[in-house]
This record gives C-alpha cells, structure tokens and sequence, in this order.
C-alpha cells in the first residue's frame, strides 16, 4: 500500500506485529509454565519465576487425584477427573441436541422458508439474552421437574443455548447448495425428504462437522449455567477450577493452572481444525471468509 | 414419446408476472426451442412443465392427460438445469445412477443402462471420476446422461450450452441434434441465443416478459416477424427500422420517406389496418441493404466495421443510421456518400405499435423507388 | 409421504419451536410470575404459590429507583463501549498490517488466534494470576518503568483491589481475548475487497489514504457493523472471565449485569427481585436485539463479494433502447 | 497524446510460468492497436505491465520515448478500463466520474470539477442517471461509467481490457461504434485487449495477434485476414473456422504440384458449392449437416473423412448425403509448411 521507503516502514510493522504478539502471548505462556512449576514457585513475595527452575508433573498429579503427598496445605478436594469426565459428557450430550434440532430446522427454514422470515431472528434473540436473565426462572423449573444436577438437565440448556448457532451457521451452508441440486432429486424421483439426506445433506458434510466442533467449544467453554444448574455429581470441570479458585486459603496456582490448561486444550484443537468457519461461525454465518 | 400442451398457463411471484397466459402445442418427438432475453420468463415455463412450479391459472397437458397437480418424480420428464444441478459428492457412475435406484430398477439392469447412455455420449472413461474433476463439455454431457438414463417420455434443456465456450458450443450444438434424432425424444430447449434457436429446433416461440410472441418455423421467424422484437432478436446485426408514412391512392398504398418512397403491390389487406397518412415503419435487415452504383436511395457512410467475410456498414440515410451487410471487397471511403437499393422482396412493415402489416419474404410485394 | 413441501418444511422447525418455547416461553412466565412477589426458595412456600407474598411493582420500583441496578448497567456499558472500541482499533490495525502476503502469515494468524480459544472462566483465571500485586505484570512494569527508564520507583498497582481500577482489569481481559475475533472477521473483510476496484483507483491516482477513505471503509461497513453488534451483545452478557478475576469485587467496583444478577439471586437470596431485574434487562436487551438484528440478516444474505460485484437489478431490455434511431442519429 | 514502445518485455510468473516473452511493440501516436488472442496468451499481463499493475520481469516500455518502469501507475497518466467495469459500486455515478479529480492534487475548484464532470456524462449518455448508486446500474451503464471514469483525467494512453464482453449483442456493436467515434474525435492513443476477432477486425488500425505469450503476427486487420503469418492467426481469425486440409486431397490447387508437407488453408467464404461432375470442383465431398444461420447456411462437408466447412446463400440447400463439388478461387488458398506452421 504504502510507496514510501520500504524497509524503514517493514522495520516499523514488524516492530508492532512483535510486541501485539508478546502481548498476546505471554499469558498462555504463564498459564502453560505455572503448570510445571513445583509449589515454592507459584507465587513467592517478592520475585516472580520467569520460568520453571525445575519442570515437575506433580500439578498433574494432584489434578488426577494420583499425588503421594498430599501435603498440600489445602483442605479442599483437588482430584479434577471426574469434573472433566462431567465436562465432556455435558458438552458433547448438549452438542448433538443442538446438531439434530438446528440442522432440521436450518433446512427448513433455508430451503422452504418454513416458520416465516422471523422465526431466524426469534432463535438469534435466543443468542443474544444473557444466561443469567433465564436462570433463575429455569432453576426453579429444574427443580420442580427435578433436573437440577443431572446431565439431561445440562445436555437440555446447553443444546438449547447453542442451537440458534446450529440453525444460523447450517442456514448458511445450505444457502451454498443450488436449490436445483434438491430440485434435480426430486425430478429423479426422491420425496423431499429423500432429497434433503440422499442429495443435500452430502453436500454440507463438512458444515456438519465445523459447526459440530464449533457448538461443542461453545458448551465445553460454558460456567455460568453449570454453576448455576450443575451439582455435586455433574459438576463440570470450570466449575470445579472456580472451586479450586474461591475455597483454596494460599492460591492453588499449579493444579489450578494444570487444569485450566487441560480444559484450554480441546478448543485450541478443535478451534484450529476449523479455522476456516469460525469467522463464519461467531458471526452467525453472516460473514463468509 | 409425448406431445405437450400448456393451456393459458400463468404463473406469478408476487408482484412479478413471469408468465401470463401461455398457451403452446408441443409436438411429440419435435425439437422445440424457446427464445427471448434473461427473465422473460422461459426456465419458468420449462419449471412448470416439469412441476417444480404450479401455475396460478392455466394447465399442462401431456399426450392429452392433465399433469398440472402430478408430483415432479412422476411425470416421467427429465430436465437439465443450466447450471447443470450434478450430485458434486457422487461420481459421475452414481450420478447417472441415480434416477434409476430411486426407480428401484435391478443392480444389473442400472449397470446396463448407465454404460449403454455413457457410451452414446463417450463418457465411458469419466465413470469413475467426481463431477469437479471435469471440464465444461464433460460435465455438459453427464447432465445431459443423467437426464436420459430414465428414457423420459420429454425432455427439457434450460441454456445447456450458455456455459461452453465458442468453440465447444459449436460442437455440442451438432451433436445435441444428433441425439435427439436419435432417441426419437421431445426436447424443449430454451435458451437466448438466436443463432442456436434457428440453427438446431424443429419450431421457435419467442417469449417476452411472459408473454409469447410468436411461434412458428425458424425461416418464418426470420422472414415473417410477428412484430418489430421478433425481428430484432433474430438476426444479426439486428433488423434497421426506418420511419414512413403511408398514403392511399385509391387501392394502392404507397410508403413515403423524404428521400424515397415505396409502393405496396395488392394492399386490399392492409385498407382497415392503415389510416391514410399513418406513421409507421419499415424493417429491412443489413443483408437486404445494397450498396449500388446506378442512383438509389443517398446515404452517407458513417463508419465501417469489416468483419472478415463480410463488411458491416453504419450508413447514415436522412439522420438515421442503417446498418448494411457488404461485400468486404467493397471500398468504402467514410464520410463518403454511396446509393442504396432495398432489395423489395425482403421488405416488412410494421405498425406504429411495432405489430407486423406485411413481410414480403421473397415475394416482390415492394417497389421502392427514388424521386 | 414426505411430498408437500409445506408439510415437511413444518416438521422439521418443531423440535426447533419446541426448544424454543423450553428456554424463553416457559421460564418466561415464570420469571414475570415470581418478580411480582418477594417469594425466595427457603420461604417454606413452593414457587406457584409465591402469590402469597405479592408486593406488586414493588421489585421493579426498587431496582428503577435504586442506586445498584444503575451502577451495574453502567458498568456494564463502560466495560462493553471500552473493550469493543480497543478490539476494534487493534484489530482493524492488526489486519491491515498482515493484509500483505508475506512469510510468516498465516502462522503468526493462528498465534493470534489462540486467546479466543481459551476458555472464559480460565482466563479469568490466567489473569487473576497476572494481575496479583507481587505478580508477573507488576514485575514487567517495574522492570520497564523503574529498571530501564528508572521514571518511577517499583510498581505495585491492585489491579484487582483497587476499586476504581478493577472494572478495567476486567476489560482488558475481554480486549485480550476477543481481539482475535474481531482481527479474523476484519482481516476476512479485507482480504474479500475487490482488487480490481483497489487497482483501478490506484490508476486514477489515489493514495493510500484515498484507498482507505474513500473505498476500503465504506465498502467495510457492513462488516464492521456486524462485528461491533455482536462483540458487544456479548460482552453485554460477561460473567464467566470477570467473576473467576474478582467476582464482582472489590465490593461490586467490578460487578458487571450478570455478575450483579448472580449475587442477588445466590447470595442476597432476593429471588423476587432479581427476576424482576432480570425482566428489566431482557426487555432492554431485545430492543438493542431489534435494532442489531438488521445488518446481520442483510450481510448473511449478501456476503462481501457479492455486495462489490452487485447483479444490476434493473437490466433494461438493451435492444428498443440502444437501437432506437433517434438516440443514434446525433 | 503519446505513444508506446515495447522492447523485449518478458514476464514470468514465480511458478516458472512465462506469461510474455521477448515482446517488441510499437504502439504509434493516436493509433488504436489491438492485442488479440486466445485465452491465457499474455494479453491482459502485457495490458497490466502497460499500465504499471504488474512489474515486467526484464525488457522496459516506453511512453514517448520515455521509460516508466520506475514510475507508479497513480503517475502514468493511464487510462485503463476493466473488463469486470470495477467501477465503484458503493458510490454514485456522479462520484465514480469525479473520482480521478478529486485524488489527483490538480487545483481544481469543486464547480470546475462539477463542469468536468457533467460534460463526460453527457459524452458517454449517463447525464440522466449521475445521482444513482453505480452498483445498481445495467451493465450497459456500468460500462459507460468505467470509460467516463477514465476519459475525466484526460489520459495520455488509454488501455481497455475486453471492456464490451459481458454486453449484450446489440449493444456491444452499438458500444463498439462509439468507442471508435471518440477514438477518431480525440486522436486518442488506444490499446485494446480482447479475445473476440470480430472486435479487434472492426474496431482496430493494427492488430498484434498473440498466442502462449509470443506476438504471432503484427499488422492491419486485412494483413492479418488475407496474408496470415502462419496457421494459428490463419486459423483464429474469420467468423467460421477455416478449413485446413493436407495438400494432397486437392493436388490442384497446391502450388507446382509440392504436396508432401504442405497444408491448404481455405476460408469457408472462399469456397463454392457445385455439381459433383463440375469441371471447376477441385475436391469432392458428401454434405454432412447444414446450420442455416438466417442471412448464410453454414454446410459441413466430408472430403474422405476430412471436415469441410463451406458458407452458401440460404437459396440453394443441399440435403443430407448429397455427393457435391467444392470450387474454389485458387488465389485465395493460403499454404502452410507442416512442420514450421509458417505461410509459405
């Protein structure tokens, strides 16, 4: 763009690219060190660790509950793994509600503009409440119909909060596929349903799979209706980080930081995978890249 | 084998009229072609044909039984989309195979089926492959096999060729009539090239904005244009129109233009049609303009486009400019005055409102003449 | 069978209509039902008969005329006008800069992806680490400050204690990890830009500043609306990142909506009351929802590229028109 | 106006794709050459190292006698029109035509722009619709609004890039007739890239035909229709495809009799259609297809199972299987050497 000397103006973008990239960085960076460091260098007054003097797994270890000393000063329960389990059931169960409902639904509403043009504007406000202003109604309906601290009670609130995603992102994907591909199945002789799975469906294969991922980021990186909805026996790993957190006397950095990495981990995978759609994704199809 | 029949067939989206009361007779085994400019409503009526869109009023008969309420899948009436509509994630066998498993034809018999289209159309090596691995033509033909595997009673082309450049276009075109005479099969093509319109059908309707213009063979199209949009959209350069106006002596009509004027031979049939003193206009095509070297009509030449074969000449006659078709051999100086004759057997006239009087079409019924 | 389209298209939005009526009818009714009363969980009353402490208006006058309803809407506004507006800056920079192809692209593009990916709740606590007195940040800064350009002596700001800087310790935490967001849907605006149109003004004689003025940012401004609406619809809603940083303290210094919302149902135990507050907000929320909705509906019909290269809506039958001898004869 | 010299412009693509080799061209003052070619022949690069687009990878173009390699395009003075128009969609047509104005640092007073801008409108028949968005217009408009744009900063050279492909029939010879009449009115120097024969035979003084990056031929459009350097222009140029045929199928009419390694290059127009026993038929075939094309008939012949395209007066059709006689003007056979392609 710019016709004035070069290298003096490289010199200057590089410059800002590197600092925005320390900057961006270096707090995956404490995260991912604080989880090697052994106890005396979490937090010491007066000096911070830079890095790990010696690199130790026992974070990990207290996380999944295999620590030998449990010398640790704190009285508060730090074996995480059923938490994770938990995590993984309730996201993955509220991702394949959200998938089976929102798919269909896109469908109709992209190929037959079924429910009228408002109805994907009613299922994006969906998106756009915050959690909070339906959790109290909703715990007290949880409760009535004794869902609080079960996972249908999680898998239900997480597909239904994701699937405005599903309905928006899919919509998109099937707008991408001619009408005259399903038209042409029907001439062949397909009944529109056979049309949508025979002819349809194996064209968005790999929308299906992105937004899965998508959705499935979304409910794993969920706390607030855990917190709220979750209890003793379905309590999702972000909930039991913020147990760790407000319960610990001294600050529990290392096993906090070990969990917190093992719970960053599945989005950094599946948000890489499908880095392509999540522009598309976030800005509910409305943005193609 | 089907003949078809649209019956004041009319079709509306909202506010917009894409079809209003169409009624044609297609032939059975006919090459039918449907002419006219983007949105005049042609893939509309190829759509309703096929049942993908119900008409608001009218119906669609095939070989007399009304089809206007039967489900596209049991019309037994292949069409090919223009943007040719192949499953992009099966390979070109299961795309052909297709309609006959939802058919539930037998394994083998498929399997028979599809080699003997895929070798009527030498696509046999292209079996195994993925429809995005191919190229135009390619694709063009396994749309086409996809269309005919099922030995549909009719079939329908929405612009088949739009997609091909020249050269293949010029091949496809040969053999798309190759194939329809050989499957003996009623084709409906549309498309918005002239020049494919007269060169592959049997008979052209010409439609515009919905509303057919005319139906007829292609040599009465181009000789005989209903009214003045018939004859511009077939023929290029298109037809020049030059204004007149008419004068009845008695029972002969002549056509007066300040720099010639034109006597119509028996005009018994245009009394009640043409009031005396009638402004109206005259169609000749560039290829019917002559430039001469006895006296004619005086023209200056505006500019010149040499083409090769043949020279295309903007002459300016009276503030008007006509476009000739000239020998490329002829020099001609621009700027440069030169004599035209009109040749009087190839002459039409058309009405103020642009509805066709009388086309000469090789008859002499014109006698231009200079004063 | 599966043949009418009406019929089918039906069928497959009423699991989708269902989930919706699941999570906005019916607990809808309730929240309106229970904010008419002062009814809490340990009443000994069972919610449907949460009529038995009816105070009418009483919950939505309380909040309209209290103080801590609109403090923590302001707050709430402050956070989400100032994290929106510097993602925005840092984004739009950032991907002008990396606009030009150049070696290292598409890596240093992951790298600025990785905060986004983080989940909310752990980075409120990666910054909660961050921002202790004694922590890494306060180390940075007396080593920049007070080491090399010795200006002040050793820093020891609270971020997270000191009231009137805890709301911005929150912001930069969202400004952290939404940058890449609106850097990723900014970057795939420009890069969808027309070069030829670029290239023609370059022709014309523009600069790089009648570029950006006169082409790159009205051609952007669908994007940018979009990006902005939905960045702050959810920064409107922040919980997960600044409860796990402060919750809400020190006091309610960094309380935002929601964090607000939480303790007066979880801690105050005002049930009543919070569900009329909760109202208040949902009412408010769908009016910026309206108006929000609207660039977002048109940009998913018309991406970039097509809205560059429009299909002329009214093409004009050329013919009559071109060919009409007057308009040749000059 | 000015005028352009091309000396041995070579481009090459990262890939090792050479898009243009060695091209040396003189493009005389106000004269309006055309660059014509299949493609993919280096037509449109050579446009856009005309117009500073794309850096030439060696050789140097000159623009009166001056080189501009270092120059940007902003400071050329180029007139350059799109073949996808690339007006600017979001502004009107008024601010599309007024753009060049208003970034050139030029003193003008806004009511001079305004006057500037008002008379280009009406040159090129947009003054009815200057306060519409330009993304809105037909594609007709669309294209009177990229040369108004361009025609507004007065250019010393004016580059078009099959500016009427996407218009429609009429309107493109319509288009085609004006753009030649404001060429003739300004004495514009005029470079005009298409792939279209027709366009570059009518609208051209010279014409460089190009193929796979390398200048075929370079002369005036009956050059290149009557005296073809070699069998690619031969074979490029004329509405129906000439007929290559080896000599030997009709020893009389190749020159002294040399067959071997020779190929007849005759245009369709050159031949005539006669009975099978006519003394003046120098080959005879069987009729294949007839394509009546309304003003001529295209017939496809076979001469033993080689193709033969002859144009005949719609008058006389001959039917399908018909054995005919094809006589021909023997100054109007082109030869070609078989192994060079080149016109002997």
């Amino acid at each position: 763009m710019t016709e004035g000397r070069p290298w003096l103006t490289f010199l200057g973008k590089a410059l800002v690219i590197l600092t925005l990239g320390v900057l961006f960085l270096f707090p995956l960076y404490w995260i991912l060190t604080m989880a090697f460091k052994p106890q005396d260098e979490w937090s010491p007054v007066g000096h911070v660790y830079w890095k790990p003097s010696q690199w130790t797994l026992d974070n990990f270890r207290q996380i999944f509950g295999t620590a030998k000393n449990t010398g640790f000063f704190t009285a508060a329960p730090t074996d995480a793994t059923s938490s994770i389990l938990h995590s993984v059931v309730a996201a993955t169960g509220g991702t394949i509600l959200a998938m089976l409902v929102g798919v269909f639904a896109a469908y109709g509403i992209a190929r037959y503009r079924a429910g009228g043009s408002f109805l994907p504007f009613q299922i994006l406000q969906l998106r756009m409440f915050p959690p909070i202003a339906i959790v109290i109604p909703l715990l007290i309906m949880y409760s009535y119909l004794h869902l609080v601290d079960t996972f249908w009670g999680l898998i239900l609130i997480y597909g239904a909060v994701t699937f405005p995603f599903v309905v928006w992102l899919m919509r998109s994907f099937f707008q991408e596929v001619p009408r005259e591909i399903s038209e042409a199945a029907i001439v062949d002789g397909c009944s529109q349903w056979g049309a949508f799975f025979k002819a349809v469906l194996p064209q968005v294969r790999g929308g299906l799979a992105a937004t899965a991922l998508f959705v499935f980021i979304l409910n794993w990186s969920d706390f607030l209706l855990a917190l709220v909805l979750s209890g003793s026996n379905t309590e999702t790993a972000p909930v039991f980080l913020n147990g760790l957190q407000s319960a610990g006397a001294g600050q529990e950095y290392g096993p906090q930081a070990a969990l917190g990495l093992i719970l960053i981990i599945p989005p950094a995978v599946f948000g890489l995978a499908i880095q392509r759609y999540l522009v598309r994704g976030l800005t509910f199809g409305a943005i193609k890249q | 084998m089907a003949s078809i029949r649209l019956e004041n067939v009319t079709k509306r989206f909202g506010a917009v009229t894409a079809l209003s009361g169409v009624t044609v007779e297609i032939n059975d085994g006919e090459f039918f072609a449907v002419l006219g400019h983007p949105g005049a409503g042609k893939t509309t009526l190829l759509r309703t044909i096929v049942g993908l869109e119900r008409p608001e009023e009218g119906d669609v008969y095939v070989d007399g039984e009304r089809i206007t309420d039967v489900y596209p899948g049991d019309r037994d009436i292949a069409i090919m989309f223009q943007n040719l509509a192949l499953y992009p994630d099966k390979s070109v066998y299961d795309n052909l195979a297709f309609p006959l498993k939802q058919a539930k034809v037998a394994k083998q018999e498929i399997d028979r089926r599809v080699n003997e289209v895929a070798g009527t159309l030498h696509i046999e090596r292209l079996l195994k492959r993925k429809p995005g691995k191919l190229s135009g033509g390619e694709r063009q033909r396994v749309a086409l096999g996809r269309a005919i595997v099922r030995d549909p009673r009719a079939l329908l082309l929405d612009e088949p060729l739009s997609a091909l450049d020249a050269l293949l276009r010029l091949e496809m075109r040969a053999e798309l009539k190759r194939l329809q005479r050989e499957l003996g099969r009623t084709v409906v093509y549309v498309t918005h090239d002239q020049v494919e319109a007269m060169s592959m059908s049997d008979r052209i309707a010409v439609l515009r904005e919905g509303a057919l213009q005319q139906i007829d063979v292609p040599e009465n199209i181009y000789n005989r244009p209903a009214n003045r949009f018939v004859a511009i959209v077939v023929g290029s350069p298109p037809m020049n129109f030059v204004p007149v106006r008419a004068h009845w002596a008695g029972a002969s009509l002549e056509l007066r233009h300040d720099l010639f004027s034109t006597t119509v031979a028996d005009a018994a049939s245009l009394q009640g049609l043409l009031a005396d003193g009638a402004a109206c206009q005259l169609g000749v095509r560039p290829e019917d303009v002559h430039v001469t070297a006895e006296p004619g009509i005086p023209a200056s030449v505006y500019v010149t486009e040499p083409l090769g074969g043949e020279t295309v000449v903007d002459l300016d006659v009276g503030g008007r400019l006509v476009k000739a078709l000239v020998d490329p051999r002829l020099e001609l100086v621009e700027g440069g005055t030169v004599q035209l004759q009109l040749d009087g057997s190839r002459l039409h006239l058309f009405d103020e409102s642009g509805g066709s009087l009388l086309s000469a079409a090789g008859d002499p019924l014109f006698a231009v003449s200079v004063p | 069978m599966g043949r009418s389209e009406a019929a089918v298209g039906q069928a497959v939005i009423t699991p989708g209509q269902l989930l919706l009526l699941f999570v906005i009818a019916f607990p809808a009714v309730v929240a309106i039902y229970i904010s008419f009363t002062g009814w809490t969980p340990d009443s000994g009353e069972p919610w449907y008969d949460a009529y038995k402490f009816w105070l009418w208006f009483g919950n939505y006058w309380e909040a309209l005329s209290g103080s801590p309803f609109w403090a923590a809407i302001w707050r709430t506004v402050v956070v989400t006008v100032l994290a929106v507006g510097f993602e925005f800056l840092i984004g739009f920079g950032l991907a002008l800069l990396l606009l030009k192809q150049f070696r290292g692209r598409s890596l240093l593009t992951v790298v600025f992806l990785l905060p986004m990916m983080v989940v909310p709740a752990v980075a409120g606590f990666i910054f909660y680490m961050l921002f202790q007195t004694d922590g890494p940040v306060n180390a940075a800064l007396t080593f920049l400050l007070d080491d090399i350009l010795n200006l002040t002596g050793p820093i020891h700001v609270g971020w997270l204690t000191n009231p009137s800087i805890a709301l911005y310790s929150v912001t930069v935490v969202d400004i952290w990890q939404w940058t890449p967001l609106m850097f990723l849907i900014l970057l795939s605006g420009l890069v969808a830009l027309p070069d030829d149109q670029m290239n023609a003004a370059r022709i014309l004689g523009a600069s790089w500043f009648h570029q950006l003025r006169y082409l790159v940012l009205p051609m952007m401004k669908p994007i940018i609306l979009i990006a902005v609406i939905i960045r702050a619809m959810e920064t409107l809603k922040l919980f997960d990142s600044a409860w796990l940083l402060t919750q809400g303290g020190p006091g309610d210094a960094s309380s935002t909506m929601s964090i607000y919302l939480y303790r007066t149902t979880f801690i105050d135990a005002r049930w009543g009351y919070a569900s009329a507050v909760a109202i208040l907000v949902l009412i408010m929320v769908s009016i910026l929802a309206m108006r929000a909705i609207r660039p977002i509906e048109a940009a998913s019909q018309e991406t970039i590229e097509e809205l560059a290269t429009a299909e002329p809506k009214d093409a004009e039958i050329p013919i009559e028109q071109a060919l009409d001898a007057e308009a040749l004869s000059r | 106006m000015a005028k352009i010299r091309i000396d041995s412009l070579t481009k090459e693509f990262p890939g090792g794709v050479v898009a243009v080799k060695e091209l040396d061209l003189d493009v005389p003052h106000g004269s309006f050459v055309a660059l014509l070619g299949p493609s993919g022949c280096g037509k449109t690069t050579t446009m856009n190292m005309i117009s500073g687009l794309e850096q030439q990878t060696s050789g140097e173009i000159f623009f009166d006698d001056e080189p501009i390699t270092r120059v940007p395009p902003g400071r050329r003075n180029v007139g350059f029109v799109f073949q996808n128009y690339a007006i600017f969609t979001h502004m009107t047509v008024y601010n599309n035509i007024a753009f060049g104005l208003k970034v050139r640092k030029e003193g003008r007073s806004k009511a001079d722009r305004h006057a500037e801008v008002q008379r280009i409108a009406e040159i090129v028949g947009l003054s009815g619709s200057l306060d519409r968005k330009a993304g809105r217009l037909s594609v007709n408009d669309m294209q009177k609004v990229a040369l108004g744009r361009s025609m507004i900063v007065k250019p010393a050279i004016f580059l078009l890039d099959e500016p009427f492909s996407n218009l429609d029939a009429a309107f493109r010879a319509y288009m085609r007739t004006e753009l030649k009449r404001i060429q003739h009115e300004m004495g514009q120097t005029m470079v005009y890239v298409t792939h279209d024969q027709v366009e570059a035979m009518s609208m051209a003084d010279r014409i460089a035909v190009m193929n796979l990056g390398e200048l075929q031929q370079y002369g005036s459009p009956d050059e290149i229709y009557n005296r073809p350097a070699n069998r690619f222009v031969a074979g490029f140029v004329g509405s129906t495809q000439m007929n290559f045929l080896p000599a030997a199928l009709a020893p009389s009419l190749a020159a002294e009799g040399l067959t071997n390694g020779v190929t007849l290059g005759i245009r369709p127009e050159a031949l005539e259609l006669v009975p099978p026993d006519d003394p003046r038929a120098h080959l005879r075939a069987t009729v294949g297809l007839v394509e009546p094309l309304g003003a001529k008939d295209v017939v496809h012949l076979d001469a033993d199972d080689q193709p033969v395209r002859v144009v005949s007066a719609p008058g006389r059709r001959p039917h399908v299987g018909d054995a005919v006689g094809i006589a021909c003007d023997p100054g109007r056979v082109l030869r070609f050497d078989d192994e060079t392609d080149m016109a002997i």
